[in-house]
C-alpha cells in the first residue's frame, strides 16, 4: 500500500523545458557572448556557448601588414592586458628570428606584465562579484586600483589601455627613475588594498555559500580540455608557463604557484587572490634588481624587419592562461604568411557546459565570471 | 514655439518664474540620461571606468545603467560592431522607447577603426542607426565619454517640441529595418534611409588619387 | 630528438608516413607531417605513450601553391613539462576533399579550435562531435581565411584630409585597402 | 483619522456634519499620497548618493545643489517616455500590473502611526491588515511577469511568487511574538506597550532577547518581501536582466519602482512600530510640540532603517534561489516558532532579569545549532598548497 501513495511519478506532472538565450546583450556575459541555455525550472539542463559576435578578423588583418604593425592590434585582443599580449607576440617573433633581448628590457617586461596581472585579477574578481549581485562596489574598488596602475602605463607608453609598448628586441621607451619610484609606490600600497578587499569578501557567508562547490572542474578534464592559467591551477594542475618555460628572466625570481584542490568557483576566485600576492613578490624583486643598460636590442632593425622562412610557436603565461602565437613566415619574410593567435579564454570556454549542467541560472553567470573571458580574445 | 523673452524677464523681476513647457521637458530629459548596459569591446571597459570613482558619470545623473533596453534612453555603442552582432544592435535600438539617443564611442563604432579592412567588421554603426554624438579615439578616454554626454545634453536642450523629432511624426516609423544574414554579407549592407555615402564617395578611387 | 620520436612512431604505428618539416633556424621546433589516414593513430600513440596530454594550439594554414591546407597541432606534456611536439596533417584544398580526422576524441581542447579551423578554412574534421561554424554566422558560405577569399565590397574609400599620407603609405609599405587593390593593379597596368 | 476628527470637529460646529468628516478623511489620504512618494523620490537620490559614497564617488550633484532636483528630472523623463507594450503581451494585464503594484504599498501606510494617536486609520486588527495587504503585491509582480511574454520576466515572476510566499511565514510568526507581548493587534497599542523607562527607550521590544530575534527575523523578512538586496532575486540584474519588469518602460516602470520602494519604506515603518518603539523617544511628552518631536523620532528611525537597507545593498552579494528558500524554511521558520514559545516563557516568568538571561540563552543556543546544521553541508574552510 505504501508503494502506491509514495511520491508522484515524474510522468504525472507534465513539465516543459524552456530555451533561454542568455546574451549577446546581457549584463553578465562580459561583452557580446551568448549562451543558449535550456532550463528546467531554474535548473540548467543544456547550455551551448555561441561566440563570434566580436570576430574582428585580427588574424587576416595581420597577414596583410608587416610584423611590426600587428603589435597595436594585439593590444585589442585581451583589452585588459595589452602588455602581456604585446609580450606574447614579441616573444614569438623573437623566437622565430633569434633575437636576444637586453637584460633591462626583460626586467621592464616582467614589471609591466606583473602589474598587468594584478590589474586583470583584481578586475576579474570585481566582475565576478558584480555577477554575484554586489551592486558594483567590489568592481569599482578594483577599478580605483586599476586607475593607479594605468597612470603608470600612461606615463610609460602614452596610452591608458592600448599601450603598444613592446618592440621586437625590447621595449619602446625606457622606464625612468620616476616611473620606477611610481611602480614601487603602487606595489607597496597594493597589499593593503588586497587585505581590505579580502576582509570585505573572502569570508562573506553569501559569497562562500554561492561559490563553494559550484562549477567544479576536475583535474583530468582540465588537462584534457587544454584549460590553462588560473583556471587550470584552481583545479590542481601544476602548470605555470613562467615556471615551465622560464621565458624572459622568470627563472631568476622566487615565487610560488598556488594550486586549488576542488576546482570550483571559490577556488578560482581565491587562486587569483593568491596569485596577486605572488605577483607582488615578483614585482618587489624585479624592481629591486632592475639593471641599467639598453632597453632595446640595438642590432634589431625595426624598419624593413624580416624573418627567415619557416614557422614557430611562442607562448607566455597571460593573466587568463596560455597566450601563444603561431607564426609562419614565407619567402619574402616581410609579412606573416600565417598568423594565428591561441587565445586562452576561447579555449577555457570548452568546458563551460560541463561546469554549468545541473546548476541554477544564477550559478551560470558566476561560473562564466570565474572562467574570466574577454570577448576580444575569444573571437579575435 | 515662440515666447516673449521680454515678458519672461519682466515677470522674473517680480518673482514669477515662467518656463516654457519645452524647456521643462528638455531639462528633464537631459538631466536623466540612463544608458543601456551594453558593451561591445574595448571601449566598454572605458565606459565602466567612466562610471567608476575617478571619473564618476553619476554626477550627471547618468550612472543608472539599465540592463533592459526598455528602460534605457541612451545607447552607447562602445566598441567594434561586427556584422554578426549588427542585427542585435539594431534590434536593441528598436526596443528602446523614444526619445532615444545613440553615442558612437570609439573609432570602430564610427568607421570600423583599425579593423576597417576586416570581412566581418561593419564600417560604422551610423550605416544602420542614427547617431547623435561621435567620440573619436581608440579607445576614447573616460573624459571624452563625459564630454560626449555633455554634448548630448546641449543637443537635447536645443531641441524644439514637435519639429524634426522622429518621435513626433506620427507617420514615420521608429522601427529601423534589421538586416538579414546573407551568404556573403549582410543584406542589405547599409540602411540607405539613415546613411547616404558622402558625395564622390564611390566614384573617386584610390587609383585616381595615386595619379595626382 | 625528433628523429628518435619519428622512429618510435614508425615502429608503433605500422604503415605511417612521417616527414620532418623544419621550422625557422632559430625557433628549433621541427614538425612531424603525418599522412591523413594514420593521423589519429599517431596522435593516440603520442598521447598514451609519450604523455603528451595537453593539446595547446590547433590551427589551419592555407598553401594555395601546394594545393593543400595544413592543420597544425601543438602538443605539450603537463605531466613531464615538455614540449612542444608539432604535428601536421595536410589535406587537399578542394572543399569536398578537404577532410582530416578530428583529434577531439583524444583532446577535448581541440573541440572549439577545430570548429574554428572548419569555419575559417573549410577543413572538415571527421569524427568531430559538433562541427558547426563558430565565429561566423550559420548562413555564411565562404571560408574567409583562405588566401583566395574575396571580401564583400562594402569598403567604400573616403577622401580624407590626409590623402598624401595615405598615398605614401600605399607606396612605401604596400598597405592597400582590399577593395582598392584591383583598381590599383589596373591603374599600374595602364 | 479619529484624532483629526476630534480636533477639528469643534471648529465646524455650525457647518454641515459631513464636512469635518470629509476633511478628517482627506488629510491622511493627502498625507500618504503626498509625503511618502516624496520620501520615495528622495530615497532614490539618497540611495544613489550613498551607494556613491560606498564606492568612493560623488553621486548625482549637477542638477540643483547636491543634485537635489535629480528625482524631479528622472520623474519628468520617465513620464514623457514612450510607453511600449510588446506585441504578444496580454495588454490588459500588462497595464494593470504596475497599478496593482502600487496600491498595496500605499495602503500599508494606513496603519503606521507617526505620533501619539496620529495614525491614518486606527484599525484594531492593524497588523493583520498589513500582512493581508502586503501579500497582494506579489500578484502584481506575477501579473507583470506573466503578461510580458518574456522568458526572463516569467522567471522573475516565478521567483517573486516563491520568495514572497515563503518569507511571509517567518515574518508573520515574528510579528505574532510582538502581538503576544503587546496583547493587541492595533499598531497604536503595540507602540503604547513599549512605553517604559525614563527616556522612552528601555521598553522597546528590540531590547528584549526575543524582541531582538524577532526584529532580525522581521527585518530579513521585510527585505525579502520588498525584494531588496541580498534578496532581490526576482529582478536580479546580473542574472535575468530586470526580472518581472524587463518589458516595462517609462511611467509603468516608474510605478513598479514606486511600489517596490513604498513597500520597503512601509515595511521599515512597520518594523519601527513593532520593534523600535515607533514614535517613542525622549521629549514626546512636552506639551504642544511633543507631537512634532514624536513624528521627528519616527521619521528618524524610518530613515535609519532605509539607510540600513541601502548600506546592505551596497555591500552584500545576492543569494541564490534555492539558498533563499532553504534559509526561509530551515532557519527563519524554526527560529520564529521557537521565538513564540520564548515569548510565552517570558510572559510567565516573574523575575525579568532572570527571564532575560534564560531566554537569551535559549535563543542563542538555538541560533548556533541552526547555523551549524544549515551551513555544515556547504561552507568549508580551505587551505591552499603551493607547487614545488
Amino acid at each position: 500500500m505504501i508503494q502506491q501513495i509514495s511520491p508522484i511519478p515524474t510522468g504525472m506532472i507534465e513539465t516543459q523545458t524552456i530555451e533561454v538565450s542568455i546574451g549577446p546583450q546581457h549584463p553578465s556575459t562580459h561583452g557580446v557572448f551568448r549562451m543558449d541555455a535550456v532550463l528546467d525550472g531554474e535548473t540548467v539542463v543544456g547550455l551551448k556557448p555561441v561566440m563570434g559576435y566580436l570576430h574582428r578578423n585580427h588574424e587576416q588583418l595581420a597577414e596583410r601588414m608587416t610584423w611590426l604593425a600587428s603589435i597595436p592590434y594585439t593590444d585589442r585582443l585581451d583589452y585588459f592586458n595589452s602588455m602581456t599580449n604585446n609580450w606574447a607576440l614579441c616573444l614569438s617573433v623573437e623566437k622565430l628570428a633569434g633575437i636576444k633581448v637586453p637584460e633591462r628590457a626583460e626586467y621592464i617586461r616582467v614589471i609591466v606584465s606583473e602589474l598587468t596581472r594584478i590589474l586583470n585579477h583584481s578586475c576579474v574578481i570585481g566582475f565576478m562579484l558584480q555577477d554575484l549581485g554586489a551592486w558594483g562596489t567590489p568592481l569599482l574598488y578594483a577599478f580605483r586600483e586599476r586607475e593607479k596602475i594605468l597612470d603608470l602605463f600612461e606615463s610609460l607608453s602614452g596610452a591608458r589601455m592600448m599601450c603598444n609598448y613592446m618592440r621586437f628586441g625590447g621595449v619602446r621607451v625606457d622606464m625612468t627613475d620616476a616611473m620606477v619610484a611610481q611602480a614601487k609606490d603602487i606595489v607597496a600600497k597594493f597589499p593593503r588594498f588586497l587585505d581590505e578587499f579580502e576582509q570585505l569578501l573572502s569570508n562573506n557567508e553569501v559569497l562562500l555559500a554561492r561559490c563553494q562547490k559550484v562549477g567544479i572542474l576536475p583535474k583530468e578534464l582540465a588537462i584534457n580540455a587544454s584549460i590553462s592559467g588560473p583556471m587550470a591551477r584552481a583545479s590542481g594542475v601544476d602548470y605555470d608557463i613562467r615556471k615551465v618555460d622560464k621565458y624572459g628572466v622568470y627563472g631568476r625570481f622566487d615565487f610560488r604557484v598556488p594550486l586549488g584542490e576542488v576546482g570550483d568557483v571559490y577556488d578560482r576566485y581565491y587562486i587569483r587572490v593568491l596569485e596577486m600576492r605572488e605577483s607582488i613578490k615578483i614585482l618587489n624583486q624585479a624592481l629591486r634588481d632592475l639593471p641599467a643598460g639598453a632597453f632595446v636590442a640595438p642590432e634589431v632593425k625595426l624598419r624593413n624587419f624580416k624573418i627567415p622562412p619557416g614557422d614557430g610557436y611562442g607562448r607566455v603565461e597571460a593573466p587568463k592562461g596560455e597566450l601563444g602565437f603561431y607564426l609562419v613566415s614565407d619567402e619574402g619574410g616581410k609579412m606573416p604568411y600565417r598568423y594565428h593567435c591561441r587565445p586562452p579564454s576561447f579555449i577555457n570556454l570548452t568546458t563551460l557546459e560541463d561546469m554549468c549542467l545541473g546548476h541554477k541560472v544564477a550559478d551560470v553567470v558566476i561560473i562564466l565570471g570565474s572562467v574570466d573571458i574577454v570577448l576580444g580574445e575569444v573571437d579575435r | 514655439m515662440a515666447y516673449d523673452e521680454g515678458l519672461k524677464s519682466e515677470l522674473q523681476k517680480s518673482g514669477i518664474f515662467v518656463l516654457p513647457f519645452e524647456q521643462l521637458y528638455n531639462w528633464g530629459r537631459k538631466n536623466s540620461i540612463w544608458p543601456l548596459q551594453f558593451g561591445l569591446a574595448c571601449c566598454a571597459i572605458e565606459m565602466i571606468a567612466s562610471a567608476a570613482s575617478r571619473y564618476d558619470l553619476a554626477r550627471f545623473g547618468a550612472e543608472v545603467f539599465r540592463a533592459t533596453p526598455r528602460q534605457a534612453d541612451l545607447m552607447i555603442v562602445a566598441g567594434t560592431v561586427t556584422k554578426k552582432m549588427l542585427p542585435q544592435v539594431v534590434r536593441l535600438f528598436n526596443q528602446m522607447p523614444e526619445p532615444k539617443y545613440v553615442i558612437a564611442m570609439g573609432a570602430c563604432a564610427i568607421s570600423g577603426g583599425p579593423f576597417k579592412d576586416g570581412y566581418n567588421v561593419l564600417k560604422g554603426v551610423d550605416r544602420f542607426i542614427p547617431v547623435d554624438v561621435h567620440i573619436p579615439g581608440c579607445p576614447p578616454r573616460p573624459e571624452a565619454l563625459i564630454h560626449a554626454i555633455m554634448t548630448l545634453q546641449r543637443k537635447i536642450a536645443g531641441q524644439t517640441l514637435g519639429q524634426d523629432q522622429r518621435w513626433y511624426e506620427k507617420s514615420a516609423t521608429t522601427e529601423f529595418p534589421i538586416p538579414a544574414f546573407g551568404a556573403h554579407d549582410l543584406e542589405p549592407p547599409a540602411n540607405r534611409e539613415v546613411w547616404q555615402p558622402p558625395r564622390n564617395y564611390t566614384d573617386v578611387t584610390i587609383a585616381e588619387v595615386l595619379k595626382k | 630528438m625528433i628523429e628518435q620520436l619519428r622512429e618510435t612512431i614508425a615502429q608503433a604505428v605500422p604503415g605511417v608516413t612521417l616527414e620532418i618539416i623544419q621550422s625557422t633556424p632559430a625557433a628549433q621546433q621541427p614538425a612531424l607531417l603525418v599522412d591523413r589516414d594514420h593521423a589519429f593513430a599517431t596522435a593516440k600513440f603520442l598521447k598514451e605513450n609519450q604523455q603528451l596530454d595537453f593539446c595547446s594550439c590547433v590551427t589551419g594554414v592555407d598553401y594555395p601553391k601546394l594545393g593543400q591546407i595544413e592543420v597544425v597541432y601543438h602538443l605539450y606534456s603537463v605531466a613531464k613539462k615538455t614540449g612542444p611536439v608539432v604535428l601536421k596533417v595536410r589535406a587537399p584544398r578542394e572543399l569536398e576533399q578537404c577532410r582530416v580526422p578530428s583529434l577531439t576524441p583524444l583532446w577535448r581542447g581541440c573541440e572549439f579550435q577545430e570548429r574554428e579551423a572548419y569555419d575559417l578554412f573549410g577543413v572538415k574534421f571527421d569524427g568531430h562531435p559538433d562541427l558547426r561554424r563558430i565565429l561566423m554566422w550559420d548562413e555564411f558560405t565562404d571560408h574567409p581565411m583562405r588566401k583566395d577569399y574575396v571580401p564583400p565590397k562594402d569598403y567604400e574609400w573616403e577622401p580624407t584630409p590626409h590623402d598624401d599620407t595615405l598615398t605614401r603609405a600605399v607606396e612605401v609599405a604596400g598597405i592597400i585597402p582590399p577593395s582598392a587593390r584591383e583598381e590599383l593593379e589596373k591603374a599600374k597596368k595602364k | 483619522m479619529e484624532t483629526i476628527y476630534q480636533l477639528i470637529a469643534g471648529w465646524f460646529a455650525g457647518k454641515p456634519e459631513w464636512l469635518p468628516l470629509a476633511i478628517a478623511i482627506a488629510v491622511p489620504i493627502l498625507f500618504i499620497v503626498g509625503v511618502y512618494p516624496a520620501i520615495f523620490a528622495y530615497t532614490t537620490l539618497v540611495e544613489r548618493k550613498a551607494l556613491g559614497r560606498v564606492q568612493n564617488r560623488y553621486g548625482p550633484n549637477r542638477v540643483g545643489r547636491w543634485g537635489i532636483l535629480q528625482p524631479l528630472a528622472d520623474g519628468l523623463k520617465l513620464l514623457t517616455k514612450e510607453d511600449i507594450v510588446p506585441r504578444d503581451a496580454d495588454k490588459f494585464t500588462h497595464f494593470l500590473a504596475p497599478v496593482i503594484a502600487v496600491i498595496p504599498s500605499v495602503l500599508l501606510f494606513a496603519i503606521v502611526p507617526i505620533a501619539p494617536g496620529l495614525v491614518p486609520v486606527n484599525l484594531n486588527i492593524g497588523i493583520l491588515f498589513a500582512f493581508a495587504i502586503s501579500t497582494a503585491s506579489v500578484l502584481a509582480l506575477f501579473m507583470g511577469g506573466w503578461a510580458s511574454r518574456n522568458k526572463f520576466s516569467l522567471l522573475g515572476a516565478m521567483r517573486a511568487v516563491a520568495q514572497v510566499v515563503s518569507y511571509e511565514v517567518p515574518m508573520v510568526l515574528a510579528a505574532v511574538a510582538v502581538v503576544m507581548a503587546a496583547g493587541s493587534l492595533s499598531t497604536l497599542d503595540i507602540v503604547k506597550a513599549q512605553t517604559r523607562g525614563g527616556l522612552e527607550i528601555a521598553g522597546w521590544f528590540v531590547f528584549q532577547p526575543w524582541g531582538f530575534v524577532g526584529f532580525v527575523l522581521f527585518a530579513i523578512g521585510a527585505m525579502a518581501e520588498s525584494a531588496r538586496t541580498p534578496f532581490d532575486i526576482p529582478e536580479a540584474e546580473s542574472e535575468i536582466i530586470a526580472g518581472y519588469h524587463t518589458e516595462y518602460s517609462g511611467f509603468k516602470f516608474a510605478l513598479f519602482q514606486l511600489g517596490e520602494y513604498l513597500a520597503a519604506i512601509a515595511m521599515a515603518g512597520i518594523t519601527v512600530t513593532m520593534f523600535l518603539g515607533g514614535y517613542l523617544g525622549p521629549g514626546i511628552h512636552i506639551p504642544y510640540i511633543g507631537g512634532f518631536i514624536a513624528a521627528f523620532w519616527f521619521f528618524l528611525k524610518l530613515g535609519c532603517m532605509i539607510l540600513l537597507n541601502i548600506w546592505i545593498r551596497g555591500t552584500w552579494p545576492r543569494v541564490r534561489v534555492d539558498q533563499l528558500m532553504g534559509f526561509a524554511w530551515k532557519v527563519l521558520l524554526p527560529m520564529s516558532i521557537l521565538n513564540i514559545a520564548v515569548v510565552g516563557l517570558w510572559h510567565f516568568m516573574g523575575n525579568k532579569v532572570l527571564a532575560w538571561g534564560v531566554t537569551a540563552a535559549i535563543l542563542g543556543l538555538a541560533f548556533v545549532i541552526l547555523a551549524k546544521i544549515s551551513a555544515a553541508g556547504n561552507i568549508e574552510k580551505r587551505t591552499y598548497r603551493y607547487a614545488n
